[in-house]
């Protein structure tokens, strides 16, 4: 049987004014299982707590209600009151009489009256309160942070430096990333390789980051603080550890044919390959696809040359398994496929690129050495049109949808900057942009793009092309002005397309591995989309750049060192304590059916074949659900989803909540 | 009855069952559009104009004719605005317009030609009839 | 004494004996089963060959209230809150049901008497009616029940154009003198020519119970078998597919099984009793437990009740009357006829 | 029919490809059919019964049934192999142990509409030409089948078996103009008032005698709310008005999106309740919500209730839209 | 023993999910922003954690009106569960309408946490409405009430 104390408190005179307390002290005296009550002037102070805690000390008290402000104000005060006598804190209930009541209503008989509900409510409540304490887990400190582009760098830097170990997957075998791709970067016209690749050997060069480059992560399991994670090391039929870099093998390699994706594909590369000069790690890697000697059995051309002997023809994937307690997903984005693009014509001219393509054709490093060419012929192109908003923007009411909903945000600076970087080096180039809108939020993007136009003497039109006919080694382009309202025949020499960009398509796996939820166009979604933006719903996993939405990369830096200052606060910790108010499940109750897991948000909820020994002596193994609670967040959508009731709520109970609506109906 | 029926944006919208307010004004539809330099008013402003309810002035404007109905602009739209639906709707606002033109059911029979495609006789019965 | 009056003036003696007493009589509800209704004017008489749920209902009924509690600050008064029952007249019942009242009297009458059941049971005339089409599902002949002469306070056949009462108790005949007081042209009393129509009726409806399928069923004294047939294999198979609902129970006329539970909104608790059924699994739960655990042992523990331990605590009398009524509504056509023929062949 | 179930289930057994047949064995009756299992082929070949009173849906004792060891045959009927895959769905049977027999259905008939146009003392059953002749103590009686079918089958869903390891018969297409939702409507049209009526005059008739639960593949809980004392809402019997109420609409609510339609629970109400249309509601509101979904069509689906959109999700608020008070 | 109707007041149940709509009204007060009395909030961590048995509940109890007030949808603390909210209700709001509850008697409304005004406009409009439809006579329990 509890005893149960209640305490009323004035709060001076803003409940005291329009509650009588003493009526409402004295009703709860008259509640079955409470066995003293008291009221004071402010229960929250020293005395007001001192009252309390002599109470429950004098009358041995295994619940306490108190009547006063909103428990989002002090129901931690109370609760430590309470504690540091030796009463579980969540034994302890607050009446809500001064928010949503005294200061609500003006009659004191009404406001007495409901005061009084708010109290035996509160009674009812506590009565049923099991003692309850929050688990503890121990934290694994070491992150991962899957992508080793400029985010995933960025946030493993940003932890490394704190202290941490950190490991970087990569799935490519260098980091670095679409920006090491990039010539130029907006709007300072800064080399992008300058920047991005000292930062690169700085990761390489970190004694507490690891990099397993061309490799994936396979499976996850476990949950904030001590997942466990699979990692599948591709072969790369090259020692990492023998191989010094040195390129000998990629000049003997007779198998040449090979796209290079470091260039779009715009040149070939080698069947052994280091993708470009500066990677990290460098070290090369074959291609089996197009190596002699995997496909054919004969060549071992590389082997011969490899005076570290690091060539390996045997080697196999391998799985590793590491612990991690916090996981950073900075899986980055792609251009999407502008082919499905007919009017464009990109399939049909090679002289029609994307952004992409054309960032390695302007970049000295590139497949023209820096020099703009046209790739069908190898001239200089004089008239460029530029086309915006390629698959961005694009209506979802069809099932059949070539783009995106939504802008793409960098385009409109990145075509500014190709803009002016030809007109930098070829002045004569006519220059065409045809745009929707120009969208320049930003430090000092507005004045670039007017650069572009008053300086360089870029034509922006608005209006979009229609129609790209390639057509005796020019390129027909047909557009609307909508300025002049006239449609435009524009003879152009280049065509490049400002294609929508779209996550990589690793992340809807590996949300999926993570438990971690995503919007419709495959963005991880955030904790909270104001105040949580780093983080996943899925605690321990947390979001650095583009796979959370299209960003730029200062500001994919920003939240790259957000996301590591988020994972820093949960390594720092040797210990998570987690909050008690979770689910459990009545194991004997569970029935297996799996619908709390579908809907728990947090994947808290797993499901084990265990075995139970029946009343009847015999064993039955049942499939039954588990919740973890150190990944539980309390919501609750499962105890509604059971029909047994077997998933209950800790703190706040079925039959908890249903004594509080008996009260309150009385 | 001809003179006092006047063709509403409702009706134009409620025929076409396109939604004006999609479009993002980038002008692809006119872009693409072969007929463009007949035209008084470009697709684009079809749908704009729509928006705005200066139906009339549509109404009375050679360019719907000059519409070539090929669809360009409705493949292309990134926003499936669908203005070539709002060009036959107008056309079929004025052609609801001249009561002559107004065919009763009654009349059909007459004018039924035994190898005329069930297909078409629907469609006039669509077009023609309010 | 025997009465007699034409059928087209049931409706007169239906509203006589309405003028008397609440009156019950078998109608039929829209779902098409025929239910005890109170009767009102124009109230017809079923021509179902019985009603779904049994006339037990009537002294023991599915919710009984048997006390409250008021709880006034922390004192708890308790409040007798039993109704004394006025008189009433059960019109219509089966001579299987009849006989379920004999079984039902055993347990609550008996000492100590369950006063609620008591007290509704002193204030009821049966009035019983012969089965004019028994169904292939009647076995009432097997428990030595006749459904020609089905017994109660008056006992009643229908003929096409004459409806025949004989009051068999005191309080039957003091029923019928009250109705012939009212009203002296309601009832005639009959000749000996009647009398003979009411046998060559009883004759016919002998005739059709011997051409029942079920007719030959014999109920066996299994009171020196007990433990054998506790101890039988066969029980597992036979209920391995009770679902453990408890529609049988329920529709059962015999079935005495209660629960006492508890209401409270908080100031006030009204306790009551519920029909219970051994076929739920928390059937007989005891703080430590239930004492059957499997489906198979409550579903013994149904028929060996029936069967075996309820004749032998009463003088060999079953506490099934052959009604059928479960051999309808089990939703997977278990039954007490295939239990018996199952523990005969145990037997062979 | 009936002989070639027997024969293939025979054959299954005598082959040992299966160990166990769940089918369905003969009473004293044309029509009082129990659901047994089977292990000895000469029981089967003597017991075993398939004829148009077989409307029990077996899937429900594959949960207690795929859980022995060894392998079980079962026999399911179109609508029973949606009950089937739902239970699939939630891990409920062991698909492994399980060999499913999908057999051709034409409909069922039910007794109960025999007995209410006055068909009592049956003793014997012939289906001809889509009309029964049914003999009885009293005389031969003539109905048309259909007349007398199951309500379920009446508005038949689906002749189409969403899966099956084999099939005796033909397979058959889903009922794309099937009426079952005709009576659901009917109700949405009356006032409320009517619409409380009504169900007060069904629902009042409820005796709580748990068949309907008990028999629903859906309703499939290690123990139910209702008979757990610590969930606050135990109920052993409805003892007032508002606990008739409270049992069907939590239940029907828990099944929601799970439930099949099987019309297992208005076979099986003694007392004629069409619970069915408690059912039917949550089906018709989410098809027409939140686009269509069948429970049961395939394994692992996602209910519609458990499930949501962000953006596309009606407000509770399109409940008012009636405006009836 | 039946009130007459003049002192008849509504009971309100309105449950509130701790982070919006239970803070929406904490603000309320805190701005002295007065609505009715009869209004008894209880505090749950969702709005999704709102078990359609707890509002049959809170009728059998003798509630005339039940509302569920939550985070607005795309902001909840729990980022899904008033998404959960909005599907079950708008079912079980349904079929308690098809058997014949008046459909004013529930509702769902977003609440934020900073919309103490609108909390009292909603609890202002629904203690209207059930004022207007009188004593809840459909769902509830007589026992214990008639005498």
């Amino acid at each position: 049987m509890q005893k149960i104390g209640v305490f009323v408190c004035w709060c001076g005179s803003n409940i005291a004014a329009t509650v009588d307390v003493k009526a409402v002290a004295e009703a709860a005296r008259k509640v079955p299982g409470v066995v003293f009550s008291a009221d004071y002037q402010y229960m929250c102070s020293e005395a007001g707590q001192g009252l309390i805690k002599d109470a429950i000390k004098e009358h041995g008290l295994t619940g306490v209600v108190v009547c006063s402000c909103s428990p989002r104000m002090h129901e931690a005060t109370f609760r430590k009151a309470v504690q540091a006598v030796g009463l579980n804190p969540y034994m302890l209930e607050v009446a809500n009489i001064r928010e949503q009541c005294s200061w609500v209503h003006k009659d004191m008989a009404t406001a007495t009256e409901k005061a009084i509900a708010l109290m035996q409510a509160a009674v009812a409540k506590v009565t049923l309160n099991t003692p309850l304490t929050a688990g503890t887990t121990p934290v694994t400190k070491r992150a991962l942070v899957i992508g080793g582009g400029i985010a995933g760098m960025q946030t493993a830097l940003d932890i490394a430096d704190a202290g941490y170990e950190v490991d970087i997957v990569e799935a490519k075998p260098t980091i670095g990333g679409k920006m090491a791709q990039l010539d130029k970067t907006f709007p300072t016209l800064d080399c992008s390789s300058c920047i991005v690749t000292p930062k690169m050997v700085e990761v390489g060069q970190h004694e507490k980051i690891h990099i397993y480059s061309y490799s994936e992560v396979t499976q996850i399991k476990g949950f904030v603080g001590n997942f466990n994670v699979t990692i599948k090391r591709k072969a790369r039929y090259v020692d990492e550890a023998k191989c010094t870099g040195c390129g000998a093998c990629t000049e003997k390699c007779p198998s040449r044919k090979a796209p290079n994706e470091f260039n779009m594909g715009l040149n070939n590369r080698t069947a052994v390959y280091i993708p470009f000069a500066q990677a990290v790690p460098k070290v090369a890697t074959i291609d089996p696809e197009y190596c002699i000697k995997l496909t054919k059995g004969k060549c071992g051309a590389c082997a011969k040359i490899c005076e570290a002997g690091a060539i390996n023809y045997e080697a196999k994937d391998e799985y590793i398994e590491v612990e991690y307690g916090a996981i950073v997903a900075a899986t980055g984005f792609e251009m999407i496929d502008v082919s499905p693009y007919d009017e464009y014509a990109y399939t049909q001219s090679p002289d029609v690129v994307t952004s992409l393509e054309y960032e390695r054709l302007m970049n000295a490093a590139g497949p023209t050495g820096g020099h703009l060419l046209r790739p069908s012929d190898g001239k200089e192109p004089k008239t460029i049109v530029f086309i915006q908003c390629v698959g961005s923007r694009e209506s979802c009411s069809s099932g059949e949808m070539r783009g995106k909903p939504y802008c793409s945000k960098v385009c409109c600076m990145y075509t500014a900057k190709h803009a002016m970087l030809t007109k930098d080096h070829y002045p004569d180039t006519d220059i065409y942009v045809f745009y929707i809108d120009v969208r320049t939020p930003g430090k000092n993007f507005d004045e670039f793009y007017r650069r572009a136009v008053e300086q360089y003497g870029v034509h922006y039109i608005k209006g979009a092309v229609g129609k790209v006919t390639p057509e005796g080694g020019k390129l027909k382009v047909q557009a609307s002005d909508l300025i002049l309202n006239e449609q435009l025949h524009i003879d152009a020499d280049m065509v490049v397309l400002a294609g929508a960009i779209e996550p990589n398509k690793s992340a809807r796996p590996l949300a999926t591995m993570l438990t971690a939820s995503m919007d419709t166009n495959d963005f991880f979604t955030e904790a909270h989309p104001k105040l949580r933006p780093v983080e996943s719903p899925t605690a321990g996993v947390f979001l650095s750049g583009m796979c959370q939405g299209p960003k730029d990369i200062p500001e994919t830096v920003a939240q790259a060192g957000a996301a590591a200052s988020k994972v820093i606060g949960l390594l720092a910790k040797d210990h998570l304590v987690g909050n008690p108010c979770v689910a459990h499940s009545d194991e004997w109750m569970c029935n297996g059916c799996s619908q709390c897991e579908t809907v728990c948000p947090y994947g808290a909820i797993t499901y084990e074949e265990k075995e139970f020994r029946m009343p009847d002596r015999t064993t039955k193994v049942r499939r039954v659900a588990q919740v973890n609670p150190a990944v539980c967040q309390g919501c609750g959508a499962c105890t509604v989803t059971c029909p047994s009731g077997a998933m209950d709520l800790n703190g706040f109970s079925n039959a908890e909540i249903m004594a509080e609506v008996d009260a309150l109906c009385r | 009855m001809a003179s006092t029926y006047t063709v509403t944006k409702e009706q134009i919208l409620s025929i076409s069952g396109v939604d004006p307010q999609k479009c993002m004004r980038c002008g692809k539809c006119s872009a693409t559009c072969p007929s463009y330099d007949e035209m008084e008013y470009h697709p684009h402003q079809f749908v704009a104009m729509v928006e705005k309810g200066e139906i009339e002035k549509l109404m009375g404007s050679p360019s719907i004719y000059k519409c070539m109905s090929c669809m360009a602009c409705i493949q292309r739209c990134p926003r499936q605005v669908e203005p070539a639906k709002l060009v036959e709707a107008i056309r079929l606002g004025v052609i609801r317009q001249q009561e002559r033109n107004h065919l009763k059911p009654d009349d059909i029979p007459a004018l039924l030609d035994p190898e005329l495609p069930q297909q078409a006789i629907v469609s006039a019965m669509r077009k023609y009839t309010k | 004494m025997m009465y007699q009056i034409p059928m087209e003036s049931l409706d007169r003696l239906l509203a006589a004996i309405a003028a008397q007493q609440k009156l019950y009589l078998p109608t039929d509800n829209t779902a098409g089963e025929a239910v005890y209704t109170e009767w009102t004017q124009g109230a017809a008489l079923s021509k179902k060959l019985n009603t779904l749920r049994s006339a037990k209902d009537f002294f023991f009924p599915q919710i009984q209230n048997m006390a409250k509690f008021r709880r006034e600050g922390k004192k708890i008064e308790v409040i007798d809150d039993r109704a004394e029952a006025d008189d009433f007249c059960i019109f219509g019942v089966r001579a299987c049901d009849v006989r379920s009242f004999d079984v039902l009297d055993n347990v609550f009458l008996a000492d100590p008497v369950d006063t609620w059941y008591e007290t509704r049971r002193k204030h009821a005339t049966v009035i019983s009616l012969a089965c004019t089409r028994p169904g292939e599902t009647c076995f009432c002949h097997t428990f030595g029940i006749d459904a020609a002469k089905a017994g109660g306070d008056i006992q009643c056949w229908e003929t096409k154009d004459t409806f025949y009462l004989e009051p068999l108790t005191e309080k039957g005949q003091a029923l019928a003198d009250a109705l012939i007081a009212a009203d002296g042209e309601l009832l005639t009393q009959c000749g000996a020519d009647q009398e003979a129509l009411v046998e060559k009726e009883t004759e016919r409806i002998h005739k059709i119970l011997e051409k029942l399928p079920l007719y030959d069923l014999k109920a066996e004294d299994n009171r020196e078998r007990e433990l054998e047939l506790f101890r039988s294999k066969k029980w597992k198979e036979l209920s391995s597919h009770c679902l453990g609902c408890g529609a049988c129970t329920f529709v059962c006329p015999t079935c005495q099984c209660f629960d006492i539970e508890d209401f409270n909104n908080g100031e006030t608790v009204q306790r009551y009793r519920c029909w219970d059924s051994c076929m739920y699994h928390d059937f007989t739960l005891m703080a430590a437990g239930t004492p059957r655990l499997t489906q198979t042992e409550r579903f013994r523990q149904r028929f060996m009740h029936k069967l075996v331990y309820y004749p032998k605590a009463h003088d060999g009398l079953f506490s099934c009357v052959g009604c059928g009524r479960c051999l309808r509504k089990c939703p997977i056509h278990m039954n007490i006829v295939k239990v018996m023929e199952t523990l005969k062949e145990e037997k062979e | 029919m009936q002989n070639e179930l027997k024969w293939r289930g025979l054959e299954l057994l005598k082959d040992g490809a299966v160990d166990r047949i769940l089918g369905w064995r003969a009473g004293q009756f044309v029509y009082d059919i129990t659901p047994d299992v089977f292990t000895d082929p000469e029981d089967l070949e003597k017991n075993f019964i398939y004829n148009e009173f077989c409307g029990a849906n077996l899937s429900k004792y594959l949960i207690a049934e795929s859980a022995k060891e060894g392998k079980v045959a079962v026999f399911l009927k179109p609508c029973d192999t949606y009950s089937f895959n739902q239970l699939c769905t939630e891990h409920r049977i062991h698909r492994e142990n399980v060999y499913v027999i999908g057999i051709e259905c034409y409909g069922k008939v039910s007794v109960d509409a025999l007995r209410q146009r006055g068909i009592d003392g049956i003793t014997g059953i012939r289906s001809e030409m889509g009309s029964l002749k049914i003999d009885t103590i009293y005389g031969e009686e003539s109905v048309p089948a259909m007349e007398v079918y199951a309500e379920r089958c009446r508005n038949c869903k689906s002749k189409k078996h969403v899966v099956f390891d084999e099939l005796i018969g033909a397979d058959g297409e889903v009922v794309d103009d099937c009426d079952r939702f005709d009576m659901v409507e009917k109700l949405e049209q009356m006032s409320a008032q009517e619409r409380f009526e009504f169900w007060r005059g069904e629902l009042s008739r409820c005796i709580r005698c748990n068949a309907c639960r008990n028999v629903c593949p859906a309703c499939s809980c290690e123990k139910c709310v209702f008979d757990n004392p610590k969930s606050g809402v135990l109920n052993k019997a409805a003892a007032d008005n508002f606990e008739e109420n409270m049992f069907h609409i939590i239940r029907a609510y828990h099944v929601a999106g799970r439930c099949t339609d099987c019309g297992e629970c208005s076979r099986v109400c003694p007392e004629h309740i069409p619970l069915h249309l408690l059912n039917r509601k949550f089906i018709k509101d989410y098809n027409e919500l939140y686009g269509d979904f069948v429970a049961g069509e395939s394994v692992g689906q996602m209910s519609p209730v458990a499930d949501f959109t962000t953006d596309r999700d009606a407000e509770p608020s399109v409940v008012q839209k009636g405006g009836d008070q | 023993m039946q009130m007459n109707d003049k002192e008849w007041k509504p009971k309100i149940i309105a449950f509130c999910c701790n982070w919006c709509s239970y803070s929406g009204a904490d603000l309320a007060g805190t701005n002295r922003l007065s609505y009715p009395a009869e209004v008894k909030i209880i505090r749950v961590p969702c709005s999704c954690r709102v078990n359609p048995m707890f509002i049959l509940r809170a009728f059998q109890q003798g509630a005339d009106g039940v509302i569920l007030c939550g985070c607005h949808p795309g902001d909840c603390h729990y980022s899904t569960g008033n998404y959960h909210t909005r599907r079950r209700m708008t079912l079980l709001f349904s079929m308690l309408n098809y058997l014949g509850v008046e459909s004013a008697r529930t509702r769902v409304e977003w609440v934020s946490a900073a919309e103490g005004a609108r909390f009292v406009s909603v609890m202002d409009s629904f203690v209207a409405d059930i004022t207007k439809l009188g004593p809840n006579r459909r769902l509830e329990d007589l026992r214990c009430k008639t005498n």
